[in-house]
């Protein structure tokens, strides 16, 4: 009966989607998408110009459609926890792109007050549990997030957004088992963009099926092509409201990783022919075609809200360059609550030390 | 105000009970903890008087029990993790020196991990290389981390009722031999302060400074002292983070020689912290170097005799203090 | 072509099976079970007597046919680690059950001289790479193995022993995934013996078929019904085989748990009819009814089997019972190779920091 | 004698390609080791030289990763296994402590784990909380485990050799800052021995124990106070574990002054040790109590301003000692 609901649903959608009417979401998907793309874009601009806090800048160029497409189906109160390639999804999910890029910047007025930078950034706000630097780090939280929404009836679903490597990860596998087994509202979205920094997905395992794997732990698992934003939008549908419903999900969304793995990484062990094919798979180009052809948008339309959103990134990098580091002091601040004394500093011991005769 | 005859183990269970009772987010989680009811039996019927959505039972994924502990925390829980033993922690590492203890600075204060990692340690079961360290080394020297380590029935009760309402991480780590000792403890008495140490002997000669099951062993050892006219201070700094460093600061002053004792192992161990700080804060008031006493730089064998000859006992303690106070003692 | 090859062998196997001629192993894997049968008892003896070095004492009652089917097919040069219900998996690889029982006293004369006990048996003679009181700690050790016999063309096989309960543990995923990217030589062998301490497996995991899992990274992967040492003999046969020829494998042996998690333990948590039920499956009494339906042994020459097997099985304890416990000094031994300096005991450096006036 | 213009990292990676040239059951195996070259170029082409069977790409498995390693040192191979970042070490730690750590103990000395886990640590790259950490006190507190921390090139070179030579297993970390530094060295000496602190220069009025990229601050800080007429002893320990305590002891006892160094945490850490165990030995000797200069109690920013704030740099360790030997210096 459950499975039957989903597949009605799912049904639904579809037709909705094959009928280019108004209710498709693609507009609004290409656009969120057109944003990170530009916000990415301009990520590596201020690298560009030594604004960037450090050169660990994980551009998710190549794989908007996973970020566009499942954050469509989140709601206030939902939880979702992201991998160190994690700008993307945040900004689907809302994000202020000037706050953000003045984390990567380690500038006080960033979302962590620049502790965090690129690969940590988070907003309780806007449900962010947090970006992790460890690979598979982010994922057993989403288990402890569905126990939380489960104890308090909520209603709300947490989402583990990681890469393909991080299903070399244990912890992965654990969390899943725990998921299914107590029947959570959590999502694990892999974003299977064909590498772990040099390293092939099928150098990586002998199946590279990846949802076979949560399909063996009891989840409901999937793979869908992140060409089509609609497609994974559609997927993302029915297992998140399949995982709100008590049934947790899994969903490998193929894509591309257009650029190096950080920003200096020119992808020497990546073959030319491959990497050109590899960027034809591009999703904004898909949606925008898609858009046009179907009559739902003109060129110059989508040419002027492209334009529009080259403006609002731009403005993000002005911004973070006005702003300011933070003050040194900050640093003994938040290791602790705010209640709690902060930590000494060792400068202060060593002249309590040597300040005895 | 009302006398209990209770022992560690139904303290520390009568603390979950109570702050379960109290706090309705208060959650426990970890493998055994509900139908088993604990290895070491501390949760023992508590899943019949909260149910099985207030105390998991889990799968033996450690990594993952503190992972979602983590998030729990984050998301409105007040979660209680447990290791089943502290040697347990190295897969767990990274979820929790990674993840629980640097998620409020990394992400510039917007939120807090107010969970509670419980789990025990120490030798005395004859549990072999990996079931009988004493790790807290490891979690002391971790920034954003709390570690509280009760020595006596009390504490096992106020420390961990405590720990339930810190806003940040707290590791909890109880002794295995300590369990099913007794003691008569007025639960409702007013707990000294979270972070102040208790001073449970005091004497003129010298100080010892411990924590945890050797607490014991140097209270015994104080009494043969007293026996041969030496007064010892015993010291139980009861959390190792946050340390109060002034109690042991005010004693060390006035007696000028300090011994630590701990059942990790001495190389940088907790004692090695403890003997740093006092050599830096008192060392005008020093008139012997500070002595560790410590476990030995080994791992711990399941036959009993060397598992006893691995840590310190009364016997080395009272050894050493007699041997730092030779000029004063008649031989 | 390698998967029909497979099946040929399979196919033999179970020819020769049927017809219950003189090339049947079920004598010898008898008598292997019961001499661990017999073993463990003693196990429970010695702690009756106080003589065990301490009450983790795990015995494998009701799963020898893991340990007998699957070490039949182990050769020379081949390795294996177990979990801490590995008593039996150990004899059945040829141990001295005298050797055995002194470790388990914590005796010098005892494997390890008295260092390791119950949980950390090892005898590199016999490929035993060690006995684990972490679950899922051993697991990984197969695959370096498995590297080596790559590296250095032995021909052998590795093999990981462990509970069902070490499939809530990711490491072991790691592994499996490990041993199938690289075709290493590898065997996992999860014994089912459906719990781990006071909890099923159904309440560990949502789907309680485990070889799915291993499946899904791509291993040759099954489930065998444990009561029956033929079956398992047979499967094990097919999958070390193929690991041997690249092919790693898991192999899930269904048994039930006879008695509680420890010597300590009367599995409260257990239903007695569920219990009853579960030592019927007994496989020492399915095995023995075997032989002599088939006509292979008589009951009286089994008898007698068991006669001798019991007196051999009781000499260890008063082997045990007489030796010494290991010297106090050895404690500093074997912390680093022999030939290094031994770590200083704390007694002797707290001498020399007070000797000093 | 052939004097060469070496980086750190391309020694390292001459010891490596070194030692597998000399040693056929010498393999490498971690991420991105192969074809990437790894993380820090210390890998790059030696998959080209020895072929994938031996220089081994893994999938991102730390806790695995080590685990095999630990199965190929029992069974006849010399593996190096590369760890990205100390930082993940808290995922391995189950392994390392209690498998390759104990299993020679465990097993009564029948066998030992002869592999060599490298990996870098430190700040100096704005990598954030999660990639700038300086955990070698982990290792330092574990029995069982040598430990290696090159400060120089021509160490890098020699004691990764030597590691890769030691019957037990080694940790070898490097420091993510040093990978660039060159320095002309001579591959042919004699190295010193394995376990012998390196006294890097000499002075009369106190000395420094340090260790890694604080070496290199620690002689900034001597060439400072040089000028103020104050002259250090600067100790590089090397190896952690053995550690020569007879090269620290000496010095100690004859300046009278003792500061250690250390980028890891100031808690429990290795600076504790240094601290602790210099007391003890030297008490007598010591005209100042033995000062602590580490790594801050705080994880570390991504803000490069922050970063570099939270450990010890050349004018705090300069600073310190001119304090500490305020009596002697002109003001
Ligand atoms: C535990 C851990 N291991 C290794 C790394 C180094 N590392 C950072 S990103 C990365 C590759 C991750 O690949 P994937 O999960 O596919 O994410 P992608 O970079 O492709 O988005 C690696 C190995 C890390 N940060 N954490
Ligand atoms: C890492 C770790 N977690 C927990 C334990 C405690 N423990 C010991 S045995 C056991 C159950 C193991 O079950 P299973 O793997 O099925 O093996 P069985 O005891 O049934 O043979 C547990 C939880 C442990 N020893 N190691
Ligand atoms: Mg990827
Ligand atoms: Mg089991």
């Amino acid at each position: 009966m459950y499975e039957a609901d989903l597949r009605a649903t799912a049904g639904q959608t579809m037709a909705g989607r094959v009928g280019a009417g108004a209710n498709t979401r693609l507009p609004e998907l290409y656009r969120t998408m057109r944003r990170i793309r530009t916000f990415e874009e301009r990520v590596g601009e201020l690298f560009v110009r030594g604004q960037s806090a450090g050169s660990m800048l994980h551009l998710s160029i190549g794989e908007e459609s996973a970020a566009a497409g499942v954050c469509a189906h989140l709601r206030d109160g939902d939880s979702f926890t992201t991998h160190h390639r994690g700008h993307g999804i945040f900004l689907a999910r809302g994000a202020d792109p000037a706050r953000m890029m003045a984390e990567i910047g380690g500038k006080e007025a960033g979302y962590c007050h620049g502790k965090g930078g690129s690969m940590h950034i988070a907003d309780m706000g806007l449900g962010h549990l947090g970006a992790n630097a460890i690979v598979g780090g982010g994922i057993p939280a989403v288990v402890g997030a569905g126990l939380s929404a489960r104890h308090h009836k909520t209603g709300a679903v947490s989402v583990a957004f990681f890469g393909d490597g991080a299903t070399g990860q244990g912890i992965l596998y654990e969390s899943m088992n725990m998921a299914a087994l107590w029947g959570l509202p959590c999502v694990f979205v892999c974003i299977n963009n064909q590498y772990g920094m040099g390293t092939n997905i099928a150098q990586a395992t002998a199946n590279p099926n990846l949802h076979e794997r949560a399909a063996a732990f009891g989840l409901a698992a999937e793979t869908v092509d992140g060409l089509d934003v609609e497609a994974v939008a559609e997927a993302a549908e029915r297992l998140v409201e399949g995982a709100r419903a008590g049934k947790p999900a899994f969903l490998a969304v193929s894509c591309y990783r257009f650029y190096g793995h950080a920003r200096k990484d020119k992808s020497p062990y990546r073959d030319p022919v491959e990497e050109e094919a590899g960027r034809r798979q591009d999703p904004v180009a898909f949606a925008r075609a898609a858009l046009i052809d179907r009559g739902l948008e003109s060129e110059s339309e989508l040419d002027r809200l492209d334009t529009e959103i080259g403006s609002e990134m731009d403005a993000t990098i002005d911004f973070t360059v006005a702003q300011t580091e933070p003050p040194l002091a900050s640093m003994f601040r938040d290791v602790y609550a705010p209640e709690e004394p902060e930590p000494e500093p060792v400068r202060a011991r060593i002249d309590r030390v040597l300040a005895r005769d | 105000m009302a006398l209990q005859e209770l022992t560690y183990r139904d303290a520390l269970r009568k603390a979950l009970a109570d702050a379960m009772t109290e706090n309705p987010d208060v959650v426990i989680l970890g493998e055994e903890v509900g139908r088993y009811g604990g290895a070491y039996g501390v949760t023992k019927d508590l899943i019949k008087e909260f149910g099985a959505e207030r105390v998991i039972d889990t799968p033996i994924s450690e990594p993952a029990i503190v992972g979602a502990a983590v998030g729990a925390a984050m998301t409105g829980l007040r979660p209680v993790a447990e290791l089943m033993y502290v040697d347990f922690i190295g897969m767990t590492m990274d979820q929790l020196a990674n993840q629980a203890a640097k998620i409020r600075y990394m992400f510039g204060g917007q939120i807090g991990v107010p969970m509670v990692l419980r789990t025990q340690g120490g030798t005395g079961r004859s549990a072999g290389a990996q079931h009988s360290q004493s790790l807290e080394a490891y979690v002391m020297h971790t920034p954003g981390l709390r570690l509280a380590m009760p020595a006596t029935v009390a504490d096992a009760y106020h420390l961990l009722r405590m720990a339930l309402t810190k806003p940040d991480p707290v590791v909890f780590i109880e002794h295995k031999a300590l369990y099913t000792m007794k003691e008569s403890v007025d639960l409702d008495a007013e707990p000294l302060d979270w972070g102040k140490a208790a001073v449970r002997r005091e004497g003129r000669d010298l100080v010892i400074v411990t924590y945890s099951r050797q607490l014991h062993y140097c209270l015994e050892a104080a009494r043969t002292l007293s026996a041969r006219g030496i007064e010892a201070t015993v010291i139980d700094i009861r959390t190792l983070n946050p340390l109060d460093f002034d109690t042991i600061r005010a004693h060390v002053e006035r007696t000028g020689r300090a011994m630590v004792v701990s059942e990790g192992v001495m190389t940088a161990g907790v004692a090695a912290e403890l003997s740093a700080r006092i050599t830096e804060e008192c060392f005008d008031f020093l008139e012997d170097p500070v002595v560790r006493v410590a476990g030995e730089d080994i791992p711990i064998s399941v036959s009993t005799a060397l598992e006893a000859g691995s840590v310190p006992g009364p016997q080395l303690i009272a050894d050493t203090a007699l041997r730092m106070l030779a000029g004063r003692v008649p031989a």
